[in-house]
């Protein structure tokens, strides 16, 4: 059942990256829906059966009877069924503030090279000019308090940016030393960023290095699709790609309407190498 | 006691001591009945330019019911708490009913993108757990509370959050300004006639905006007897006192769901949300709002029994939504 | 039944007099036991059966079993028994931050002019000189945050000082405005302080003032009892007796034990007025 | 920010980042059985020097077994949380347990005074609802509180508390330290193995001392199964990752009430304020502490079964203390 898939999209390529960091042993923050939610839950029926994570509604360990009818990742009965603890939203920002969280999940609209996040404006902020979007919701505690945030985004030449339109939710802000300055507690920040593409971490300068790449895609068609240049690892890693296993309980048992998985492009394993189906 | 850093925006006027004075003179202390209709709720208790905070959400056991009632009686320059949603300031900008929102997150849509262009809406930037944390504050009676989150984003720029020096350990803090909203409205699985009101299920600041907010709508899903609640008092969720008006409102949250009693309803949530996406809601409120006289009617015209009867059935998870 | 009792000692006679203050219209903050708890008790008995009080454990509204086991006032299912809604001690003090406390009502060891309360020291405080006692307990919230605060003390020279040794829940201060300046809610404070011989108010100049007496004892007798000369109202009122149906209840409903009532002077009806029993 | 006024007595340190990394180094984030005796517990997170904090009291759903424990291994210098108090703390500090006190309200008697004369114990001033919303900030992980009380008390001067011009409103208003203690023993009505807790009724402050600890044991009526937690989630008063050690304690509030449970034993609440009135717990602890090795043996041969039976009969009251 471990046989690597031979057949997968973008989407499921990167919920099975993540799934795969989750553990028994930690707390997790889970924002919203879509990857990271789906990561979790995979990880949960994988590897980590009593897996502990919390949402935005203060729900502690539920054991999520999934699929969820859409948007009902919370303060639903399937999404919170069988949970240890139900509390409210500021409950779940207490325990995050405490420093239970020990990662925080979550997906994004635009970052930067710092880890910031934007998920309220691309363009101009000021007269409403920008493009808008919905704010940061949850996001901003999470990145603020998890201890380690991982962050899900697209690998796209506007989502990777040099800085930030907007800084909803914070990453490194401008450098070492910038989020105690603010208030945020310290030892906290962004962990890892992951694309469909590629995996991110951060240097001792808080800024993006690219750790690890797909083995679907080239460094160079990483980088083409960032709005800078980022750091490299001195040993770039290849992510291995997603199990049969791993597919199927996904695509059977969790993102059975293909809600979050239908989108991206699909990948093949062809000529003895992954790539990019034709469409 | 430093501030290091201030937000710029406007925000409501923080003011404990006049808070106080409200719940003095305005809330009913004594046990009496203010069982009412939505009509006579909205009319009384919502007013021109209040700051409105809902709980929840238009999807998720939110006070749907009472927003279109909102909306279908045409209220006006309302200052809206968003947070943790979809489209309920969507529905009441394009509605006409408001100017202003405080923003954890909402649904924003071409609608509004295009009133804030136009400066016919304004807005404040904030996120979900600050904006409760701010309801905490105002539930608490106290002017502010300090946070370890909001601080170096520039939504912070545009709030009415401060830094500050620490007192007690020099170091930088964020304090968030306590919010006290003219009105709530709050769906609950079951109130009684005075207000006493049960939460089943995990929530988002229901029992915040009760105690925080001058004026207070609860709808229910049922009316049970205050002996139920004597009954297992711990299971209180929102005390009589804090509560001016409680409206029946079986599927009040509907095309929403209430945990442990009906599903939400998919096609409804959809049409909803492409009409956020869209921003248009023009048909959506002539068939959903103004095509009724009431929550009632709008059940038996527009939603009918048989969709009724279906989301309750899907929702087959009950452990842990009865007393 | 409303026949006025010929037979009574100073404990029921200030429980009755607090007890008829008592209206549904309000919400009270009863502090512990003893007087205060047995006056509202009665009340809701006598007048105001949907009597709505809070105690320190946020017990809300019960419908309390009584007698009670000794000391146990709250946290006990009786004391909490058919309640409205059960909290903890913070939900309480919110209740009363936020301005639902119409009265609070409460026993103690000693009061000033200015209705500043001792709970804490009689004598000097530093190096542990005088004799301590244990501190404001919930007192302190009743005192600072309820609209209104109905003392109740014994009528003794020690108990009603000039200024108390150590104030460990405020009254007026020192006087008109001095609450505020220590971040006190406005319009807030003492109101009146009942003793087994006499009702006090507050005068404009925050001081207290006494408005009537029990007669049984005379005006010069409350006078000798207190170490300062308190104002006197124009008109001085006489307190009415305790009646019959009110005793009745008391003593066979509610403080059945007499760990309340069992203490202080008893007083009976005999050639045509009240006065002490020969011991 | 202006402080205006500062009470001068010595706090706890004021640490929110010290006791977060507390939290990430050592609370068991992992579900991991924590079922121990009432001397494993003591001894692994009971530790010499620590501030301990109590929930309830000795006579009201406290810790009794506990704090008998603590007695029995001789822990030295604690620093007590002595809100809502009869005798916890006078049993401590008479039994060479304790040295310093926060005071909201304790029973104190003649021993603690000559201590105080002596200088063998320390005293700060509080009340018990500024104790518990010191907690309440402790377990939101900020470093203080804004409240309305407290201020112009000459409690105040020995306090840790301060008083600020309010930033947002210009006023006067009181700042609590939040506090942390080092360890917390609460008594609940029921654990699972895992430290998951329900406590049915009202209460002090478990759930604060539970978050805001950095070690914390549980003592439980009964030990259910988790699936009885996931059953009624909305019931679960504290999470599992809070806790340290969880133990099984029948009758470990007596000679104190459980709610539900048992009634108290008036005769065993007098024999203890009697020794806190004299000032003399010599006898009280030879009998009831150090006359067996474990709660099991105090049960059996200090308290009798006959007892045990008579306070449980004695509790008719069941209603609100069952999930």
């Amino acid at each position: 059942m471990s046989t690597p898939a031979t057949d997968f999209n973008e989407r499921e390529f990167v919920i099975c990256q993540i799934s795969r960091l989750v553990d028994d042993k930690y707390i997790y923050w889970v924002g919203g829906g879509g990857e990271p939610m789906n990561s979790v839950l995979l990880a949960k029926r994988m590897s980590a059966p009593n897996l502990q994570y919390l949402t935005e509604d203060g729900c502690v360990g539920p054991e999520a009877r999934v699929p969820f009818d859409p948007l009902m990742t919370m303060i639903s009965s399937p999404a919170n069924y069988r949970a240890l603890q139900w509390g409210t939203m500021n409950y779940a920002a207490d325990l995050a503030q405490l420093g239970y969280v020990d990662y925080g999940i979550l997906a994004t609209l635009q970052v930067d090279r710092y880890g910031n996040v934007n998920s309220t404006v691309v363009g101009k902020y000021e007269g409403g000019e920008g493009r808008r979007f919905g704010g940061p919701g949850g996001a901003d505690s999470i990145a603020a308090l998890a201890w380690r945030t991982i962050l899900v985004t697209d690998q796209q030449k506007r989502k990777f940016v040099d800085r930030v339109d907007f800084i909803s939710s914070p990453g490194f802000l401008d450098g070492p030393g910038a989020r105690e300055r603010h208030g945020l507690p310290p030892g906290t920040g962004p962990w890892r960023v992951y694309t469909p593409w590629a995996m991110f971490g951060y240097g001792a300068d808080c800024q993006l290095m690219i750790q690890a790449i797909a083995p679907f895609v080239t460094l160079e068609q990483v980088l083409e699709e960032m709005s800078f240049k980022p750091a490299i690892a001195p040993k770039l890693e290849i992510l291995e790609v997603p199990t049969e296993e791993e597919l199927m309980i996904l695509r059977t048992q969790i993102d059975v309407a293909g809600q979050v998985t239908d989108r991206g492009r699909w990948i093949e394993f062809k000529d003895g190498k992954y790539s990019f189906a034709a469409p | 006691m430093r501030i290091l850093e201030e937000g710029k925006a406007d925000y409501l006027k923080v003011d404990p001591d006049g808070y106080r004075a409200s719940v003095r003179d305005n809330k009913p202390h004594q046990m009496v009945s203010k069982l009412m209709t939505h009509k006579e709720a909205v009319e009384r208790f919502v007013r021109d330019g209040d700051y409105l905070a809902y709980d929840c959400n238009y999807f998720q056991r939110g006070p749907s019911s009472l927003i279109r009632e909102i909306v279908r009686q045409r209220k006006k320059n309302l200052w809206l708490c968003g947070k943790f949603t979809y489209v309920a300031c969507a529905i009441l900008v394009e509605a006409g009913c408001a100017d202003r929102i405080d923003i954890g997150f909402i649904g924003f849509g071409p609608w509004i993108s295009r009133a804030v262009r136009e400066k016919k809406c304004t807005i404040y930037e904030y996120s979900n757990a600050v904006i409760t944390l701010r309801l905490k504050a105002g539930a608490m009676g106290i002017p502010f509370m300090p946070a370890r989150s909001f601080g170096g984003t520039d939504g912070f720029q545009h709030s009415g959050c401060k830094i500050v020096e620490d007192p007690f350990t020099g170091k930088p803090v964020l304090l968030v300004p306590a919010l006290n909203p003219d009105v709530s409205i709050i769906h609950v699985h079951q109130a009684d006639e005075f207000g006493n009101a049960r939460v089943f299920g995990t929530g988002i600041a229901h029992a915040e905006c009760a105690l925080a907010s001058k004026r207070v709508i609860v709808s229910a899903e049922e009316i049970v007897s205050t002996d139920e609640f004597r009954r297992d008092p711990a299971r209180t969720s929102i005390a009589h006192f804090t509560v001016d008006a409680v409206v029946h409102a079986p599927f009040g949250a509907y095309p929403g769901t209430v945990q442990g009693y009906y599903a939400s309803d998919p096609m409804g949530v959809i049409e909803a949300m492409g009409a956020m996406f869209r921003g248009d809601f023009t048909e959506y409120l002539k068939k959903h709002v103004y095509s009724v006289q009431s929550h009632d009617e709008y059940l038996q015209k527009v939603v009918g029994t048989e969709k009724l009867a279906e989301i309750r059935r899907r929702e087959t998870i009950r452990e842990g939504y009865a007393s």
